[in-house]
């Protein structure tokens, strides 16, 4: 059944049909309405919503509630997302699942409140201490928020490791038709490891959940230099969680690369050069972390060219570094950057106009 | 000749054959020992979290038999709030945490536990310093300054009675010391009420221990408990100062 | 007939902290100059015996939890403590 | 006349910082940077400077900001466990262009981790941590004379680029003792911090200042606009990568082996290469005094040159990302990390033996032979 709604609420749908009941957020423009929507539908169907003092406080109290063995999620925009580290660290140390949503907008600092692709690079190789990954996933419609949450929580409870909804919000606050269809995963048995009281486990054992394997030796970690060979083993594991899209890359030679609201962009951008006979492909990363690294360097290996499209300094890092990395030199690439805003104030976005002129540019034609 | 033990470790303490990780003289042993005996006595053993913090007293959960976390430092309070709402009224949380850990890094925690008035109890180990990063003060707690510091105290103690007795939220507040047996039995009764208070769904509640810290004040284990009973309780006097109230 | 009681020190936890023998009321327990523990320091000791009517005040005040308790009765039923 | 002092890591974190007339230091002890707040916490008040013990490191952070704002020269130390909690400030110092020295003593991780060393933090450090896109100066000193010279150089680099710098050391290179030369360094003279916040009355010209961590969103003199803010900041981090970038090189020349480390992995590199040269192994190495920005170069033409690479790196990946971008794809690209330490235990470290262990994988003509 087709409804009209905006991906805010799409988020919180596919949460609570995803089996969420827990969230804890810190309200943040622009991401209020997603808090909004958790603080209207939770309570009233016996789940919990808290909202939190601080961002700090909600990384925590969600810590607390999946520690609890709730099944949890989390939201924030950029300038919250600089207090998420710490919280986000000790998650992945004590291997809990959590999903954050975290929308972005202008930065650095307090920025702007309009949106931007500029917490690629704090998403997808973390800011917390420790050198740890979390699977990254980038919706770019309402549809796409509905599905990509619960495929979150799955990846989640998969990995017991926190999961990032990485998103703008000229995304999620579009009013857009969309479908409700529940999305089945396998999840893995329910683990023995949340907290509850004795009584409540079968074994009748108590249970003990730590951030610090490296001062307290367990039976399941019992040396740290064990507990980090298990953990860089799952993250090499989290590897085959790769997704991504192609559009008309196949004969394509030049190739966009671009996610989020970019990716909407260029995929235009895509259909207007067809139009005007130029060989144009778009590479969309669902997963920003793991890259799609593997299509591509097949295309740089067949000697096209790229263009990545992402509203954020390309020059100085983000997706153009992944790129760069997956290309290793075999092609050229060029950029569209945040600088190619159309317009000056905090609500300039990047334009199909500035994408295709500047493909143009690439094939060397006026 | 029967020989009947009439006391010894407490149940809940996972046997260790070498000493607990804590200095000669350090209380953090004799306050983990007044929750665990009033968690025995009151049989909620099987429906009891207990929530460690940071500081000396991190070691502590993976060393008792009760389901339990070794919280970040300063997030206890935090994370016992989530699991309490989550766990409903059957379940019992219970935070271990030193003054550095409640009333330094945990102060926004702890205050707005209070304020939502999260039915869970905190038992803060005040030893007035920090102890397992090379012995600093404490910002909070420590009136008057113990005898080795000449300089006056630059830091003014949080008395957290007072800072939380206004707040709605607060069932129980409470301060005692573990410098006799007798302070024992009686902080050992506040802890009992305050965990009947949380069991009855009657708001947050906190139960403050003057714990000895000889290594960090440099002094005699029998000299840190002369100065916790006459200097330290001058400047944060004993007793309940809430009971009542919450929700 | 008066409570009789004894003590057993367990001298892998005993840190010498002398808070048994400051709260023992019969002056049962003395930190010893020569005995001490693996890790250097002087060990508790369980002296005159006979006066011992397990109180348990110094269980109580151990912060490494190394000392146990014991009634010693002949026959009849000993009064739990706690 | 240069004083010769022994001194710890530590230490040399304070004197580096008094060399460097820093005025105002905040803190919260963690383990292992507690050494470094007991010095400060003696010595500071000593020479009539500001230490403040905060509660925690966000608190630490803030007051920093303070001092920045109004003109100061402000430091921060945190370890690992709590460099978390600094990040939003970091940003917001960025935005505001507001200078200050984080000193960072990295600790294992993640989240607790441990209270030992470890270079867990490379992608956290050389990376925008906090929202948005940005770069922060980072040094890595090596020995406790580095780290002495390094906080002076901290200081007149954010200074210079109005911009917070980083320390990352860890705690092994923290707690060494170690012959100490106490001279301080003279820098080229820095314009007057005319933009600072204090008060009216006290600003020669009677205009007031504004400071904001919103440039862009909110006007301001320099810039009217989000765009002009972002181009500021883009040419701004285009500079600091194109000026800033230090390193040293060991027996590059005829280097087949190349290896790329930092802080204490890069002493233990430095007996790697004496151990495999005396075995004719033909191996250089690049040890980077800046993190950020990344000596792309140097690496770039030993690539060309068809050398083979070997990060050494206490971590559980990071330094390899930024040489693969270097090399583009023209060099084999190794590592040694955290896995490959010499005890199970959270005390592990990286030894020269496995360094070389790692090198001697590739056949590699001996010296003298073609």
């Amino acid at each position: 059944m087709i409804e009209i709604m905006e991906g805010n609420h799409a988020l919180g749908w596919g949460a609570l049909e995803a089996g969420c009941n827990a969230y804890c957020s810190y309200p943040v423009t622009p991401q209020n309405e997603i808090v909004e929507w958790f603080a209207r539908e939770f309570p009233p169907r016996g789940k919990f919503f808290l909202q939190s003092t601080s961002e700090i406080e909600s990384s925590f109290l969600c810590m607390g509630f999946v520690a609890g063995g709730a099944r949890t999620m989390t939201s924030t925009a950029s300038p919250g997302w600089g207090l998420y580290p710490e919280g986000m660290s000790h998650i992945v140390a004590a291997e809990l699942p959590l999903v954050v949503a975290l929308l972005m907008r202008g930065g650095p600092g307090q920025g702007t409140t309009r949106q931007s692709q500029m917490d690629y690079t704090s998403a997808t190789s973390p800011g917390g201490q420790g050198g740890y990954k979390n699977i990254v996933i980038a919706p770019y419609s309402c549809q796409e928020c509905y599905d990509f949450v619960q495929l979150a929580f799955y990846l989640a409870e998969k990995y017991r490791n926190p999961v990032i909804l990485l998103t703008e919000p000229n995304v999620t606050r579009v009013l857009e038709q969309m479908e409700r269809r529940p999305l089945k995963f396998d999840y893995p048995p329910e683990g023995k490891w949340a907290l509850g009281g004795k009584a409540r486990h079968s074994d009748g054992k108590a249970r003990l959940i730590t951030s610090g394997y490296g001062l307290t030796s367990t039976e399941e970690h019992p040396s740290y230099l064990s507990y980090l060979k298990h953990l860089h083993d799952k993250f090499e594991r989290m590897r085959e969680e790769v997704r991504y899209e192609q559009y008309e890359v196949e004969d394509a030679d030049v190739v966009l690369v671009a996610y989020g609201y970019t990716a909407r962009v260029s995929r235009e951008v895509v259909k207007q050069a067809r139009a005007e006979g130029i060989k144009a492909g778009l590479i969309r990363p669902v997963t920003l972390w793991p890259f799609p690294a593997e299509p591509i360097s097949k295309k740089a290996e067949e000697g096209a060219k790229f263009l990545v499209v992402e509203d954020n300094l390309g020059e100085i890092g983000g997706l153009s570094d992944d790129v760069r990395l997956a290309v290793a030199g075999r092609a050229e690439i060029s950029l569209v950057t945040a600088l190619d805003r159309h317009d000056p104030g905090e609500g300039g976005s990047i334009y199909p106009g500035k994408v295709l002129e500047k493909l143009k540019k690439i094939k060397g034609i006026r | 000749m029967v020989k009947k033990v009439v006391c010894g470790k407490p149940r809940l303490w996972r046997y260790r054959s070498t000493s607990l990780p804590f200095c000669p003289g350090c209380q953090h042993g004799v306050g983990a020992r007044a929750v665990l005996e009033t968690v025995e006595e009151l049989g909620i053993e099987g429906k009891t979290i207990f929530l460690g913090g940071g500081g000396c007293a991190y070691p502590l959960p993976s060393l008792l038999d009760l389901d339990a976390m070794q919280c970040p430092n300063g997030r206890a309070t935090s994370i016992g709030s989530a699991m309490k709402r989550l766990h409903g009224g059957e379940t019992v949380i219970i935070t271990y945490q030193d003054d550095n850990d409640a009333l330094a890094v945990g102060t926004e925690p702890l205050i707005h536990a209070a304020l939502r008035g999260d039915a869970i109890t905190v038992i803060l180990a005040n030893n007035a310093g920090y102890g397992s990063t090379g012995w600093q003060m404490a910002s909070p707690g420590d009136t008057p300054v113990p005898p080795e510091m000449d300089k006056p105290n630059p830091l003014f103690p949080i008395n957290i009675m007072e800072l939380l007795a206004e707040f709605e939220g607060v069932s129980y507040l409470a301060r005692g010391t573990v410098s006799s047996a007798n302070d024992f039995e009686e902080t050992k009764g506040y802890i009992k009420t305050a965990i009947a208070k949380q069991m009855a769904g009657a708001g947050f509640n906190l139960v403050e221990i003057l714990t000895a810290c000889p290594a960090r004040w440099h002094l005699t284990p029998q000299e840190s408990l002369k100065w916790i009973r006459e200097e330290m309780v001058a400047g944060l006097p004993l007793g309940e100062f809430k009971n009542g109230g919450g929700n | 007939m008066a409570r009789k009681g004894e003590i057993v020190i367990d001298e892998g936890a005993c840190l010498g902290c002398g808070y048994c023998e400051m709260f023992c009321p019969k002056k049962c327990i003395e930190i010893s100059q020569e005995k001490f523990n693996p890790l250097g320091y002087p060990l508790a000791v369980f002296r005159n015996p006979e006066e011992c009517n397990a109180c348990g005040s110094c269980v109580v005040m151990c912060p490494q939890f190394a000392i146990e308790a014991y009634l010693l009765a002949d026959k009849g039923k000993g009064k739990e403590r706690s | 006349m240069e004083q010769k002092i022994m001194a710890r890591g530590f230490e040399a974190i304070g004197w580096g910082a008094l060399a460097a007339d820093c005025q105002l230091f905040a803190g919260c002890p963690t383990g292992p940077d507690d050494e470094a707040f007991a010095w400060l916490a003696r010595e500071f008040p000593e020479n009539g400077r500001h230490f403040v013990r905060a509660s925690s490191e966000v608190s630490a952070i803030n007051i920093a900001y303070g001092g920045a704002s109004a003109g100061g020269r402000a430091m921060v130390v945190v370890a690992s466990a709590g460099w978390g909690l600094i990040q939003e400030t970091m940003s917001h110092l960025v935005n505001a262009f507001l200078p200050v020295v984080v000193v960072l003593i990295q600790r294992g991780g993640p989240g607790a981790g441990s209270l030992r060393h470890a270079q867990m933090d490379y992608l956290a450090v050389t990376r925008d941590a906090g929202q948005g896109c940005y770069r922060v100066i980072s040094l890595a000193p090596a020995s406790v004379q580095e780290t002495y010279e390094a906080t002076q150089l901290a200081f007149h680099l954010a200074d210079k680029w109005c911009n917070p710098v980083i320390i990352a050391t860890d705690a092994i290179v923290a707690g060494m003792t170690e012959p100490l030369a106490l001279k301080t360094i003279k820098f080229d003279p820095l314009p007057e911090k005319d933009w600072a916040v204090k008060g009216r009355g006290h600003q020669p010209d009677g205009i007031r200042r504004f400071l904001s961590s919103a440039q862009g969103f909110i006007p301001t003199r320099d810039f009217p606009t989000y765009l002009s803010f972002l181009k500021g900041l883009n040419e701004k981090v285009l500079k600091m990568r194109e000026e800033e970038i230090r390193y040293e090189s060991y027996e590059l020349e005829d280097a087949k082996i190349v290896l790329v480390a930092y802080g204490y992995s890069a002493r233990v590199c430095q007996e790697a290469l004496l151990m495999a040269r005396a075995e004719g192994i033909k191996a250089g190495l690049v040890k980077l005094v800046t993190l950020w920005p990344f000596p792309v170069d140097v690496l770039k033409k030993k690539a060309r040159q068809g050398a083979k690479f070997l990060t050494v790196e206490d971590g559980l990946g990071g330094l390899r990302e930024d040489v693969m971008l270097a090399v583009e794809g023209q060099a084999e690209v190794e590592t040694v990390d955290a896995l490959d330490r010499n005890e199970p235990g959270a005390g592990g470290a990286i030894y020269p033996g496995k360094v070389l262990e790692k090198m001697k994988k590739w056949e590699v003509p001996k010296v003298g032979s073609a």
